[in-house]
């Protein structure tokens, strides 16, 4: 299955690891990523609260480019995937928009094209497919997968797994042997984009993610949004200051478990960048693998 | 007034009279004041009745020149143009072509008794007639009236009863099918009460119109009293749309009952081929 | 200009700029007429250039009262009834749909524009559709023009 | 022609405002065929009527025509109007110049001229009208009531008062219907089953009432006053003449499954009664669960019971009926809160609907009246009640409000207190709908006196921590989100039409509207009729609706039926198809099409008995009047009085020479 | 034996039997070049049968009016069989009072064929190496198939009688020698406008003197439509407009029921092309509802029965 | 009058000069059938055997407006539709139809008032003969009059000898008309061959019959009568065609507060034409409609105007759906053997 590969700004910078591993279980998943040539940033999530236009031409203008490619669209990044999915369905729409962006930006798109993310394309796949490159079980992991509030949203727009009970995230890591828990805050706000104007209600969310992931008897949690990760990663150094309390619950990328459990090896799989070190976690994995 | 025949003369509704529950009585008088004053006819003769926006029927007319300024048909309700005719109310405008076709020869009746024999509707040709003999009354004999209807409520021209039963000489014989509470007179069909009253055939002339099964067993019961066919005279009835013998409707062998008729002689009936 | 456009410039220039188009509509009393009423009490504003005929079922529609709305020179006929399955009168509106079908095809064949001619359905909660019936029928006769009569001398 | 009086209504200004009245009153005097011709502010008033009657008696008029709203709402008022006045009803044709003119078109002048045009043609078409009588129609003097609910049983009550039979026909084992399942009801707090059973004791006892349990109507055929009914008896497996309803049976009975009644959360037996007040108290084998059914052995029962009364080789009896009239009081289903992912309803055990917490409060439901948490069997002490589940929702669940949940949560804050003292209730609501007689005064009692808690606004969210359900929500009064730790949440869960509606609308020959509860006859004038004559609606299958309005209906319901049934016979529709046999070939295409078989051949023969010719003949009583046999007939022989071809034309030639 | 000759021992057998009453046929005509239908009632009268190209009247015209006085027998060609069908169905005959005799010829045939020659000169018309032998005084001249026959025979299959009690004639299935809807498709390339005018030049000329109706089996209506009093359906002037509404009320009326026999069209003294209209009626039932007349006995009428799939005016 | 001729080409020349006084219909061939149309309206064509299509139409139209009227309430005014101004002529006219005329005037003259609108058309018609070269199989006009070979009611007559027309005049009319430029005198060779030309023609038809007195003995109980109508299809061809038929039916046209009444052909032949109000039918079966056709044309007439009300023209033999045949009616008719069994109707 070839796609036209979207990695977006985050995933060549702070999200270097999402990136690697994604490119990395790909391949052993058999799916091609041709990344779009020439790529631009997708607006995330300021440019709609300042003009609608920019925000549907920036992104369009990646969607038309896979489209020249003839491929369907992968982005692994949450962010990226809702702006290039809000600029395809907003011109498939609406003819009147198409032609606006024809004319006035030059973006020649005919919606002939799907945009996917990371985490359908694969989940797409099947259990038996992801089951059938599992070298080394993540057996006795307690994972909560966290899908944040984001990646599935609008319903009607991504139209992906049910938005208020989503499961597909759990169903990939019990491929993986691995053990999801139950919990509540799974699609909870991380406080996302809050991180550089009001740093202290993402502390505040990001513990009341991270207690009720410890309550749940999780030891990690994974997630497939570099915004989220970011946040739940770095804000335990700032919650153990403020509240006190030490969590060291490291955040996987999905991705990084599956490299893990396909049996990659960690180098490349860009698990030394996560701030909290998820050694202790890993330490009866890898060992037992290796 | 080009001299197109198919276009009626305009006449207004001056009194309508309820005769029966479904007959009426209409009178009119033409518009056209000169062709009112020298319009003349004579007893026999009918006419056709135009409802704009309905149609043309055939009528004969029940009055007599003789109290001119009117002409008066009788109408029971029937088909479109009669419900029409219904409908209308005084003052309203028709269309009337008139007179039409032959008519009673009086002349020769002169000095003759008079039979008339009438049957519901048919009694207005008759009438025609009647109301002609009475207005020259002594032109003629005893004047006697023989008129049956299916019930007392069927008998038209119930006004001029008294008048006809007072004028001099003339007897006025009713008859009503079923016997009837409050009715005085006979009860019979008209043919059985025409043999009890065994009419005197000498120097008679006979004159009946009426439902066709009366007409038969009438004419049948005159020969049987001795009446020749040239003594009794009876008017045929046929659908008609001209009026004036062209359009080739109302023919009995080479006759037009429309122009040759519709008063014919029993002779003249016995001479036609049997089609009507 | 797009043939659409043509279309209707074409209709403006004709002397009957001021040319209302004349529509009958047969409306079946239990459906398609309770449509038109709820239009009205929810005071749905359509065209005025229909009068409506109302018969018991869309089942007593004879074609022929088509035939004779055109016969004498209507520019457009609607015949409205029941959806197929609810029909009052359960089966009434099936023989309709059979009847002006075929007899919708023959009136093309004969040279009458198809504009000419709607057969719908319109239940008695369909204010709207039919106030959007009688507006696109409107609309569609006005683009056909004024009609010059079944034999066009 | 016909002497024809109009007469040109303003409705107040409805019309008036649009259509310039005195115009089409001038241009109508000047039709031909008319006689008489003025307008009122108010014809369907009695002044109005009066001016009707006097006209004709002066002016000698034999047709009337009044141009003002639709048939369909004043027809009968001027029939009956005018046959007061000596002429026959059906000299009468409406304009509708109202609904189809003044309300839809903003144009005065186009307006007007579109009055004049259907009043021209109402007069033409009233002038081609004739005196058409209705004949009589047998009715057979027996009621069908299909649904044992409260309303099912209210309406034979009546009926049966009313010394007509009723058969009541219900598809579980016992009556009762969703009220059964209740404990208390508001506004009163009276015990449901104390007001119930009693009704549903004298409906088993009463003479005029025959009830079948377990049953199912599985077609109607027919017409008013002739319908005939198949019904399914469904095997019960238990004679009734033998059976005492000791209940040794369902005590002994080894297997156990989910109990329908209980909303799952109790369990019933392979045999069971659903409720202990069962009417009639006779068990019922249910052959899917049953071990001997299922498997072949086991026959506990037969051999527990003391009368003998298993039997086992009992078969469904289908039997049909003839009945005058039908009531449909089918009830509602409630809506499955699994729509909502974020509620968690369906993964959380104490996640429950209402009814199920109205189960979990009986004293016959499966913690025999304690309060008690599906996941522990612990009361609960903090308890979240959260209004419109799928109503008032366009996304997942139905627009409409579903009336009585308001009601059923303060009810259930109220008795929650009573129950648990030191319980503390919390009620997200949007807006409290308590418009009923005590409906105010009940639900302040629950939040002052019993100290509910009200949080205006929605909630977002339902976690489960530990043992604990965190309810996330807002409080829109005090402006800030809120959050409660749970013991409990209860949902008021929407009502909706039964699964089957749409299938039985279309037994009866009735119509649903868009979410498929039975439509009425007219919203606000005919609510408990249907369009289809001798067809009549008791409860919420027709919308939801609280007891006493339900009650309400069923008894208007059965007075519907009294009504048909205190006349001798019907009369027959007088628009009827009649058949011109001189002029019918006898092709009987009409016979092939109608839908009412109403039309059979018929052998005419000479004086001397000799056939001359097959015709068609229209049997008056069957037919409906639907006009399709006219449409087919290709000599025009088969004619619908009032709808005549000739009356049909004359409209369409008075619009076509309409200046 | 020829076709006549067992014609005529048929109906000998037929009338001696007592099994029929009568038996209706063609017999000469009152010049070679024509046939005139008759009425044999006697086994000696049945010498007078002919078989021949000029045997062109559609003879079931008759039965409805002809079974009143008893069992009857008539021959009916291919198209003819169908409306005997149609007939049936429609309750106007009982199975059992008809007997059916199914004659397939060759050919019919048309007026136009015999334009060359003097009319009074022909002494018979007769059907020879499948085409039409004239004799005339100078000897036999052989009209070739394509000019001879009526378009209608020349593009028959002759397809198995649905009802036969006699089978007379060749009744193989032949492949159609022209294509029946030739005329249609050519009329269908005209403009809306250009149809209006077409019909309008040729409803002008109907003088409603009803030789099409009265020569239609189908039309056997006691009282036609437009012979109602008061005019209610149909005006009796002969305007185009009241024409037209004729026209199309009789296609409405046969439409599913005629078999194409085109005796409407030969009957019309004015040239009308009736049967355009009646080919095009047959081409939509048999597009829209799949069904042909007079095929099956079980059948239903067109109009007479529906299915919940029909086409829908707006599919939901 | 002496005789004149003209070459074929100068045919059209002459007509087109009449054609500015008057309204010129020739016979113009449309769908198979000859009509008299409008010079401008298709193409002449004056070789075609038999008779066209009578000229019933050119004098009674099939529909003809009587007068138009106006109604409102109580009021009504008339407004008559003005009576034929325009002169016309019309060629190519058979024998046979212009004597159908000398039968049809007398019918709408005999009874006061005579038929106005049918006059006001006869007398602005001038009729110009064309000689029938080789006749129909059907005709027989021979049989019932000598006008084919002495004319009525044609002002003038011309006769197709080859590459010229023969022409002679019968009414002043007609004399006026032969003196345009395009005629010259006849020669004596011309004469010769007109007079071979209808030689031939005669020799095609039957000889004169004595119709005239047979017909007055018709057997009313003939039984070809009963096998006609089992026959007859009971359509109007054979009336609409015939140029004598003159039946016509009056009726309504109602548009609203307006309308009009108009005249339309109609035929003894149909079963409403005598049906009365109430049911009864003197002609109720078709035995009696055939019956009527045939005494009409041949006893009736005779005995009302005195002449036969055939003229042999054989358009109703040649229209007829089923091959009726009044000749042939006719002959049996007169067979004075008992009445015969048999079946064809030789």
């Amino acid at each position: 299955m070839k796609y036209a590969y979207y990695p977006g700004c985050s995933l060549h910078s702070t999200a270097k690891e999402y990136n690697q591993s994604a490119k990395e279980i790909a391949k052993t998943l058999g799916i091609e990523l041709e990344e779009i040539e020439d790529w631009n940033c997708c607006g995330a999530t300021s440019a709609h609260s300042m003009n609608k236009e920019l925000s549907i031409a920036l992104p369009l203008r990646n969607v038309a480019r896979a489209e020249s490619m003839g491929l369907d669209v992968v982005a692994p990044c949450a962010a990226c995937f809702s702006r290039l999915k809000g600029a395809d369905s907003a011109v498939k729409d609406d003819p009147d928009m198409q032609k606006l962006m024809a004319e006035k930006y030059g973006i020649e798109y005919n919606g002939t094209i799907k945009v996917h993310s990371l985490l359908s394309a694969i989940h797409v796949l099947g259990d038996e497919a992801i089951k059938a490159q599992v070298k080394r079980e993540l057996t006795g992991l307690k994972v909560a997968c966290y899908y944040g509030c984001l990646l599935l949203r609008p319903p009607s727009m991504v139209g992906f797994d049910d938005a208020e009970n989503p499961t597909s995230l759990d169903s990939i890591m019990a491929d993986l042997g691995a053990e999801p828990v139950e919990w509540g805050y799974k699609n909870e706000c991380c406080g996302a984009s809050l991180s550089l104007s009001k740093p202290e209600i993402v502390v505040k969310l990001t513990r009341d993610i991270l207690s009720s992931a410890r309550r749940a008897g999780a030891e990690c949690i994974v997630t497939a949004c570099p915004l989220c990760q970011a946040n739940l990663d770095t804000r335990q150094s700032d919650i153990e200051k403020k509240y006190g309390e030490k969590f060291d619950i490291p955040v996987f990328y999905f991705t990084q478990l599956m490299g893990l459990a396909f049996g990659s090896w960690p180098g490349h799989l860009g698990l030394s960048k996560l701030m909290v070190n998820p050694e202790p976690v890993l330490q009866g994995l890898v060992s037992k693998g290796e | 007034m080009s001299n197109n025949p198919y276009v009626p003369q305009l006449a207004v509704i001056e009194k309508i009279t309820e005769e029966t529950w479904d007959t009426k009585t209409f009178r009119a008088v033409f518009v056209d004041e000169e062709f009112r004053n020298n319009f003349t006819y004579k007893p026999g003769q009918f006419q056709e009745v135009s409802v704009f926006g309905t149609g043309e029927a055939t009528f004969c007319l029940t009055s007599t020149a003789t109290r001119p300024g009117y002409i008066e048909f009788s109408v029971k309700r029937f088909g479109c143009v009669t419900k029409a005719l219904h409908g209308l109310s005084e003052g309203a405008t028709v269309g009337v072509r008139a007179p039409l076709g032959n008519c009673f020869p009086y002349e020769s009746f002169k000095g003759k008794d008079l039979w008339f024999i009438g049957g519901g509707i048919g009694m207005a040709p008759l009438r025609s007639l009647l109301n002609f003999c009475l207005d020259n009354r002594d032109d003629y004999g005893t004047v006697n009236i023989i008129y049956g209807a299916r019930s007392a409520g069927d008998l038209c021209f119930k006004s001029e009863f008294d008048e006809w039963k007072n004028s001099p000489n003339t007897n006025l014989y009713l008859t009503i099918d079923r016997e009837e509470e409050g009715w005085t007179e006979n009860v019979g069909f008209v043919p059985s009460y025409l043999m009890d009253l065994k009419p005197n055939p000498e120097g008679a002339i006979a004159i009946t119109c009426g439902p066709p099964i009366m007409i038969k067993f009438v004419l049948k019961n005159l020969n049987e009293l001795g009446f020749t066919d040239e003594q009794i005279y009876t008017t045929l009835e046929m659908r008609m749309k001209c009026g004036i013998g062209k359009c080739g409707r109302c023919n009995i062998g080479q006759y037009y009952v429309c122009t040759d008729g519709p008063v014919f002689s029993n002779a003249q009936l016995k001479g036609l081929p049997l089609e009507y | 200009m797009t043939e659409q456009e043509e279309r209707t410039e074409q209709v403006e220039t004709k002397e009957n700029a001021g040319w209302e188009p004349k529509l009958i509509g047969f409306l079946c009393n239990w459906c398609s007429y309770a449509g038109a009423d709820l239009a009205g009490s929810s005071r749905l504003k359509y065209p005025p250039n229909m009068r409506v005929v109302r018969v018991p079922c869309s089942g007593r529609v004879n074609p022929q009262f088509v035939m004779k709305a055109f016969e004498r020179g209507f520019d457009g006929v609607l015949v409205a009834g029941c959806h197929p399955g609810d029909c009052h009168y359960s089966k009434g509106n099936y023989y309709t749909r059979r009847r002006l079908m075929l007899f919708k095809e023959f009136l093309e064949f004969m040279g009458i524009e198809p504009e000419r001619f709607k057969f719908d359905w319109v239940s008695a909660a369909e204010g709207q559709k039919f106030a959007e019936v009688v507006g696109e029928l409107t609309e569609s006769v006005k683009r056909a023009g004024p009609f010059e009569g079944v034999c066009k001398r | 022609m016909a002497r024809v009086g109009v007469f040109i209504c303003w409705c107040g200004s409805n019309i008036a405002k649009t259509v310039d009245v005195e115009k089409v009153a001038e241009a109508a005097a000047a039709l031909p065929g008319v006689a008489y011709s003025t307008n009122y502010k108010y014809m369907c008033s009695e002044p109005g009527q009066n001016l009707v009657k006097q006209a004709i008696a002066e002016h000698k008029l034999s047709s009337i025509v009044v141009a003002s709203c639709s048939p369909r709402l004043h027809e009968p008022t001027f029939r009956r109007c005018i046959s007061e006045a000596g002429l026959n009803p059906f000299m009468l044709e409406m304009a509708n110049i109202r609904e189809h003119c003044s309300w839809v078109h903003d144009d005065n002048d186009a307006a007007t001229k579109k009055a004049i045009d259907l009043v021209a043609m109402a007069v033409a078409k009233v002038a081609k009208n004739e005196p058409l009588s209705s004949q009589a129609i047998p009715i057979t003097k027996k009621a069908l009531v299909i649904g044992g609910g409260v309303s099912g049983i209210q309406t034979a009550l009546d009926i049966a008062d009313a010394g007509y039979k009723v058969t009541l026909v219900e598809r579980t084992p016992s009556i009762g219907g969703r009220m059964a399942q209740y404990d208390k009801t508001f506004p009163t707090l009276d015990c449901a089953a104390c007001i119930l059973t009693p009704k549903m004791v004298d409906a088993a006892s009463n003479p005029n009432i025959e009830i079948l349990s377990y049953s199912e109507v599985e077609n109607v055929s027919g017409f008013v006053g002739n319908f005939d009914v198949t019904i399914r008896k469904r095997a019960r497996s238990v004679d009734m003449s033998k059976c005492t309803g000791c209940g040794a049976c369902y005590e002994k009975c080894p297997k156990k499954v989910s109990s329908e009644f209980d909303c799952g959360l109790g369990q019933r037996k392979a045999i069971y009664v659903p409720f202990p007040q069962a009417v009639p108290n006779v068990p019922v084998i249910d052959r899917e669960v049953c071990r001997w059914f299922a498997e072949g052995k086991c026959k506990v029962c037969e051999k527990i019971c003391p009368t003998g009364a298993i039997d086992y080789s009992q078969e469904d009896e289908v039997i049909t009926e003839q009945f005058g009239a039908i009531v449909a009081a089918t009830g509602f289903d409630t809506w499955d809160p699994q729509e909502y992912g974020n509620l968690g309803y369906g993964k959380y055990p104490d996640v429950i609907t209402s009814l199920q917490f109205e189960r979990l409060f009986n004293a016959s439901g499966p913690t025999d009246g304690k309060l008690l948490r599906p996941s522990d069997n612990q009361p609960p002490k903090n308890v979240v009640f959260i209004s419109c589940i799928g109503s008032r929702d366009d996304e997942h669940g139905y627009p409409y409000c579903s009336k009585v949940c308001c009601m059923y949560n303060a009810k259930h804050a109220l008795l929650l207190k009573e129950k648990v003292s030191d319980a503390q209730a919390y009620v997200f609501y949007m807006d409290i709908r308590a418009n009923g007689k005590g409906y105010e005064e009940f639900v302040r009692r629950a939040m002052e006196k019993y100290g509910a808690v009200y949080l205006r606004g929605r909630v977002s969210r339902i976690i489960q921590e530990g043992d604990k359900l965190i309810v996330r929500g807002a409080d829109t009064l005090a402006g800030k989100p809120v959050e409660i730790e749970a013991d409990m949440v209860v949902l008021a869960a929407a009502m909706k039409p039964q699964p089957d509606a749409k299938e039985m609308a279309r037994k009866l020959g009735i119509s649903t509207d868009e979410y498929n509860w039975f439509s009425e006859a007219h919203p606000k004038l005919r609510p408990v009729e249907v369009l289809t004559a001798g067809v009549y609606l008791a409860g919420v299958c027709q919308y939801p609706k609280d007891i006493p309005d339900s009650v309400a209906q069923a008894s208007g319901a059965a007075s519907k039926v009294i009504g048909l049934f205190s006349k001798p016979n019907l009369e027959s529709e007088p628009t009827v198809a009649e058949v011109n046999e001189t002029t019918c070939a006898g092709c009987l295409l009409c016979k092939e099409i109608c839908p009412f078989s109403a039309i059979e051949p018929k052998l005419l023969t000479d004086r001397a008995g000799n056939p001359v010719k097959t015709v068609a003949s229209v049997n008056q009583g069957l037919c409906h009047g639907c006009g399709t046999c006219v449409a087919g007939c290709r000599s025009a022989s088969v004619q619908l009085k009032g709808f005549k071809d000739d009356q049909l034309l004359a409209e369409v030639d008075a619009l076509a020479f309409m200046e | 034996m020829s076709m006549e000759q067992e014609l005529r021992e048929k109906a000998k057998e037929l009338l001696s039997s007592g099994k029929v009453k009568v038996v209706i046929g063609y017999g000469e005509g009152s010049i070679p070049i024509k046939s005139t239908p008759i009425f044999v009632k006697t086994p000696e009268q049945a010498d007078c049968l002919v078989l021949n190209p000029t045997c062109t009247n559609n003879l079931t015209v008759y039965l409805p009016q002809a079974v009143k006085s008893g069992p009857v027998a008539v021959v009916a060609k291919p198209c003819e069989v169908k409306n005997i069908v149609e007939l049936v169905k429609e309750n106007q005959i009982k199975r059992e009072d008809v007997t059916v005799i199914a004659v397939s010829t060759p050919g019919i045939l048309n007026d136009a064929a015999l334009a060359e020659f003097d009319l009074l000169d022909v002494k018979k018309i007769s059907w020879k190496a499948d085409g039409v032998a004239v004799t005339t005084s100078q000897g036999d001249t052989v009209i070739p198939r394509d000019a001879a026959f009526q378009k209608k025979c020349l593009s028959c299959t002759a397809a198995q009688p649905a009802i036969a009690d006699i089978k007379i004639g060749d009744w193989a299935e032949r492949a159609p020698l022209q294509d029946k809807f030739a005329d249609v498709e050519e009329y269908e390339k005209l403009s809306a406008e250009e149809k209006r005018a077409f019909w309008a030049g040729q409803f002008s000329k109907c003088i409603r003197c009803y030789a099409c109706r009265q020569a239609c089996p189908g039309c056997y209506c006691n009282e036609c439509f437009v012979d109602k009093n008061g005019q209610i359906w149909a005006s009796k002037d002969t305007g185009a407009e009241s024409n037209w509404f004729f026209h199309m009320t009789r296609m409405m009326h046969t439409a599913g029921r005629c078999t194409g026999c085109g005796e409407c069209e030969r009957a019309c003294p004015m040239g009308i092309p009736l049967s355009l209209m009646g080919k095009k009626m047959s081409l939509l039932v048999k597009e829209l509802f799949g069904t042909q007349p007079g095929e099956s006995m079980e059948d239903a009428p067109v109009f007479g029965c529906y299915q919940t799939n029909d086409p829908d005016p707006c599919p939901e | 009058m002496e005789a004149k001729v003209i070459a074929k080409q100068d045919i059209s020349a002459w007509l087109s000069s009449l054609a500015e006084k008057m309204e010129v219909l020739a016979p113009v061939e449309d769908g198979g059938v000859i009509r008299y149309r409008p010079l401008g309206e298709g193409e002449m064509n004056l070789n075609f055997s038999g008779p066209a299509k009578s000229l019933r139409d050119h004098f009674t139209p099939e529909t003809e407006t009587l007068f138009r009227y106006k109604y409102e309430g109580l009021k009504a005014e008339l407004e008559e539709s003005p009576a034929e101004e325009h002169d016309r002529l019309i060629f190519g006219v058979r024998a046979c139809d212009a004597a159908a005329l000398k039968y049809v005037d007398a019918v709408y003259s005999m009874v006061e008032p005579r038929d106005e609108p049918y006059f006001a058309r006869r007398e602005r018609t001038t009729i110009v003969g064309l000689f029938c070269n080789n006749p129909a199989w059907s005709c027989f006009c021979t049989e019932v009059g000598n006008f084919l070979t002495n004319p009525q009611e044609m002002d003038a007559g011309l006769t197709d000898i080859g590459d010229k027309y023969y022409a002679e005049a019968y009414t002043a009319k007609g004399e006026e008309l032969l003196s345009a430029a395009q005629f010259e005198p006849a020669g004596a060779e011309d004469a010769a061959a007109v007079e071979k030309v209808k030689q031939k023609a005669l020799s095609r038809l039957p000889a004169k019959g004595a119709h005239e007195e047979a017909c007055l003995s018709y057997n009313w109980d003939s039984p070809i009568f009963p096998e006609l109508a089992e026959k007859c299809l009971g359509c109007g061809v054979c009336a609409y065609s015939c140029p004598t038929c003159h039946c016509f039916d009056i009726q309504e046209c109602a548009q609203g507060k307006k309308g009009s009444r108009f005249r339309c052909w109609d035929t003894c032949q149909f079963e409403k034409f005598t049906l009365m109000g109430h049911g009864h039918n003197p002609r109720p079966s078709k035995k009696e409609r055939t019956r009527q056709r045939v005494f009409h044309k041949f006893k009736y007439s005779i005995e009302r105007y005195k002449m036969l009300g055939c003229v042999g023209c054989g358009r109703c033999i040649s229209a007829c759906p089923v091959n009726i045949d009044i000749h042939a009616v006719v002959a049996e008719l007169e067979k004075p053997a008992p009445a015969s069994e048999g079946v064809n109707n030789e």
